[in-house]
């Protein structure tokens, strides 16, 4: 029997919304993995359909520096919707979240402040791009990130992709002030 | 210790290798085959036997088989391919088999949702087979606990001689989080260590004692069969006496050491106002509720209950009693909650959350708020002249 | 006064379960005499080291719980998947499988032709008596067409299966069927498969009518009945039960030979990506 | 007088007999007698080789024949 106190409990959740196809869970899962090895607890969950490509999926990493408490959180930190379909099955999840990122091809245009629409999809290998935009969140990670898609069978041109997509995260953090706050909890992670 | 990052498929596989695994034999199924997938490259490198087998129905027979043989075994499956082992089940039940299976939980009936996370087996777990059995059923709500719970449930097989049902789900089983491993385990030992052959294989006059269970091809000429038996297997399909000893002894074996079975674990106020009853991947979210209550002024607590059957309802009560409200929250339609039921007095509001599909989990948002409506009620009712 | 001799297959048989449950003239007794003539032959005078499995059913009981080895008696037709695990628990064990027709063909056919398929190094005695007999003689796969059974009251019409025929096209390495009256054939047929044909699936099927169900309901005999098979079941021929004989003997790679060699493969060095 | 004697084992016959439509000299027929068993049991009406036929498929392991030169058992 466990009596804890009330102790605050800092999760913070990275999520990315999209289609089959698109390496929504691979990406997570790299992301969990260098958070992991950077000393991290970390929670990776997904939801995907029973077919291989095509169906909607949203995936998300839970970070903490605590044993996860509880990986199942009613909205993100951080969202990167690489395509509608991902967004409408998770609608209410995302659309609460505090900062939404998403791709202006293939998501339908989301009239809220706190969703910016970028080209995600056509800057390169979609997910490596997604990965990329969310390490510029949490810079500390990047380097284990580069090392888990090092790994990967196309990882010169996932590399590349995953550059591309840090460059658009900092461009990003450069421009809107909303983003600042929510990078700033999330480097706070690492940080010490 | 050893720190990884694994999936709860994963963390089951591993924790039955590290208990001493030797014989695998499942049927691919989503979402417990990562369990499959493991042990098929593991396995083979280790000195066990993997078989991909041609139906759900051949794999928990083979299990049997092989724990017969004394060796370690185990089947995953899911949903529909649970509900074909559970005549299986329940023979590993009549001739005492220790054998771990696992059910990653998925949205049902028939094919239901394949990916799709839900908790609707419980009752199927514990009730699934004709007949009066007892099976041991362990449900965690992590890959740690995935782990730990796997651990267990070989201890308890073996040590009991009773098949034991880890009782997961797609959030657990295809989640990936920090799993912390020991170095070693010790491998389950039959009758927690004591056994002799020279007693009956099918008979004791200590009901918390389970009969010794000599290995095949030892010149024992054991006689082991599904019909019922005395204790030493000879089959009487006649006498009332036989069989009623028999199906008691199968039963008192389990609840006679639930102490050993029976594990939960408590978070919160003590005797506190609002208790919620969660159990494997729902338990999560509970506490998180749990904690957001207490930080605005509540009086909460959550029990968490790692086994599911047998219930220990002595523990149930003495938790339920002090609540005002005590809160359900399942995957399901509804299928703990009746425990809780059983065990609430005239004075306590009980309440399910249920949700299932599309693998949407019950937020701790939505026990919050739902605790804090029923609360309001409560009061209300209270204060009416 | 002289103690009486015992019956040579009794040093095989518990004998405080004699006489066995079976009806007067059943011809499992037979198919157990010619089962334990072989193991006489074969110098085996303890059955230590055999695990004997069945499933539900009358032969299925010829095992478990008469023979004096160790007797696994399991589900209805789940006794080929029990022997598969006992047999990949415990290599070393020989494994032999008895059960009927319903057991093996019908509701335990899955289990048959994928352990013939794997070449499983399991014995498996299929006594085919025509019928369900121990649930009153309903019609199983193969009662001949037009017998008349309680679920089949004016005569069977579905084709019958031909189950060593289907066996012998897999990739089983041993298939032999022979009639209760093949006596010495199938004694031998036994013994080759526990000896020259030691390893892969071996598969016999023994012809042998219900004495209830077939033999009273023609109206004959069990001596009648036995007379009658004794012209019908020629070696080597074709009869209404399909072809009488060995069907095919080989001596290929057993499945746990095939296992050790992958286990090979995944020990010096595949990585198995 | 016939070389050899045919034993059966009373208890275990169930007089379905087998033995005596097997016999190739036609040398046994069931008693007129209910053994223990509750059926009649096989006798020695004639002449009995000791090819043991009789033993092979009596499906009860009740009968044995026992002949005099070399003692042989079956």
């Amino acid at each position: 029997m466990s009596k804890n106190t009330h102790t605050q409990v800092q999760e913070h959740t990275v999520a990315i919304a999209g289609r089959g196809g698109q390496g929504v869970v691979l990406a997570t899962t790299l992301l969990a993995r260098a958070a992991f090895k950077k000393g991290l607890y970390v929670a990776q969950l997904q939801s995907y359909g029973a077919e291989v490509r095509g169906g909607a999926v949203v995936a998300y990493v839970v970070l903490s520096k605590q044993p996860i408490e509880n990986p199942y959180p009613e909205n993100y930190d951080l969202v990167i919707a690489l395509h509608e379909a991902g967004v409408a099955r998770r609608r209410n999840e995302i659309l609460s979240s505090k900062a939404i990122i998403a791709d202006e091809d293939l998501v339908k245009p989301i009239p809220k402040d706190n969703v910016i629409q970028v080209k995600i999809v056509k800057s390169g290998t979609p997910n490596m791009v997604a990965l990329g935009i969310i390490t510029a969140f949490i810079p500390a990670i990047t380097e284990e990130l580069r090392k888990e898609i090092s790994k990967l069978w196309n990882a010169e041109e996932n590399l590349r992709s995953f550059d591309t997509g840090v460059r658009i995260g900092f461009e990003l953090l450069g421009k809107h002030t909303k983003l600042k706050d929510v990078a700033e909890s999330l480097t706070k992670l690492v940080s010490s | 210790m050893r720190v990884e990052f694994l999936s709860g498929n994963e963390a089951v596989a591993k924790a039955a290798l590290d208990s001493g695994l030797k014989f695998y034999a499942g049927y691919p199924i989503t979402p417990s085959s990562e369990v499959m997938h493991y042990l098929a490259r593991e396995l083979p490198k280790n000195g066990g036997m993997f078989i991909q087998s041609e139906d759900e129905l051949a794999a928990i027979n083979m299990v049997v088989g092989a724990a017969l043989a004394g060796v370690k075994s185990m089947t995953a499956t899911s949903g529909p391919g649970f509900s074909l082992m559970q005549e299986g089940l329940g023979y590993a039940v009549m001739v005492e088999a220790p054998i771990v299976v696992v059910n990653v939980m998925r949205a049902g009936p028939g094919t239901g949702q394949a990916t799709k996370a839900a908790q609707g087996d419980v009752m199927q777990a514990r009730w699934g087979r004709h007949g009066d059995q007892v099976v041991v059923v362990l449900a965690p709500s992590s890959p740690q606990e995935a782990y730990d719970l796997t651990v267990k449930a070989f201890e308890i097989a073996w040590g009991l001689r009773v098949p034991v049902v880890v009782l997961s789900d797609e959030f657990v089983g295809h989640g990936r989080e920090v799993v912390e491993m020991p170095d070693k385990v010790k491998e389950p030992e039959p009758g927690w260590g004591s056994e002799d052959y020279s007693k009956p294989p099918f008979g004791s006059d200590d009901p918390r004692k389970p009969p010794p269970l000599p290995p095949l091809g030892e010149g024992y000429d054991l006689l082991i069969t599904g019909s019922t038996h005395d204790e030493w297997g000879y089959r009487d399909v006649h006498s009332f006496e036989t069989h009623f000893k028999l199906v008691k002894r199968l039963k008192e074996k389990v609840l006679g050491n639930i102490e050993k079975v029976f594990m939960y674990e408590y978070f919160g106020d003590d005797e506190a106002d609002i208790l919620i009853v969660a159990y494997g991947s729902m338990s999560r979210p509970a506490r998180t509720a749990v904690r957001r209550l207490r930080a605005t002024g509540f009086s909460a607590g959550l029990l968490k209950l790692k086994t599911l059957w047998p219930m220990n309802y002595d523990v149930l009560r003495s938790y339920v009693k002090d609540a005002r409200v005590v809160i359900v929250p399942e995957l399901n339609l509804g299928q703990v909650v009746y425990d809780v039921r059983i065990v609430a007095g005239n004075g306590t509001v009980v309440v399910p959350i249920n949700k299932v599909g599309g693998g949407v989990p019950i937020y701790a948002c939505e026990i919050v708020e739902k605790a804090q409506k029923v609360w309001g009620e409560v009061l209300e009712e209270a204060l009416q002249p | 006064m002289r103690c009486l001799r015992k019956h040579f297959s009794r040093k095989y048989l518990r004998e405080e379960v004699l006489p066995t449950p079976f009806c007067p003239g059943c011809f499992n007794g037979v198919v157990m005499n010619a089962m334990f003539k072989a193991f006489e032959e074969l110098g085996v005078e303890r059955l230590k080291g055999y695990v004997f499995v069945s499933g539900i059913g009358c032969s299925s009981w010829i095992p478990s719980p008469h023979i004096k080895a160790d007797t696994i008696h399991t589900l209805h037709g789940r006794a080929v998947a029990v022997a598969t695990g006992v047999k990949l628990a415990k290599p070393n064990l020989n494994v032999i499988v008895i059960g009927g027709d319903g057991d093996l063909a019908a509701i335990g056919f899955n289990h048959l032709v994928h352990a013939a398929r794997r070449n499983m190094d399991l014995l498996v005695i299929l006594v085919n008596n025509l019928v369900y007999g121990m649930t009153r003689g309903q019609a199983s796969p193969t009662t001949p067409e037009g017998m008349r059974t309680v679920t089949t009251p004016y005569g069977a019409y579905e084709p019958v299966m031909d189950v060593a025929e289907l066996i012998a096209r897999t990739n089983a390495n041993y298939v032999a069927r022979w009639c209760v009256v093949n006596f010495n054939q199938l004694k031998n047929s036994i013994k080759e498969a526990l000896s020259k044909y030691s390893r892969g699936f071996r598969f016999i099927e023994v012809i042998a009518p219900c004495i209830t169900y077939v033999v009273r309901y023609e109206g004959k005999t069990p001596g009648q009945k036995i007379k009658e098979l004794m012209k019908v079941c020629r070696p080597n021929t074709e009869t209404p039960y399909g072809r009488i004989g060995i069907l095919k003997a080989e001596d290929k790679p057993g499945y746990l030979d095939r296992y050790f060699e992958y286990v090979k493969r995944a020990t010096e060095g595949d990585k198995g990506e | 007088m016939s070389a050899c004697s045919v034993e059966v084992d009373r208890n275990l016959c169930k007089g379905c007999g087998i033995c005596v439509s097997v016999c190739p000299k036609n040398a046994l027929e069931l008693s007129p007698n209910i053994g223990p068993s509750g059926y009649r049991y096989p006798m020695l009406k004639g002449e009995c080789i000791g090819c043991k036929t009789c033993t092979l498929y009596c499906p009860d392991f009740a009968i044995t024949i026992v002949c005099n030169e070399g003692g042989g058992q079956g």
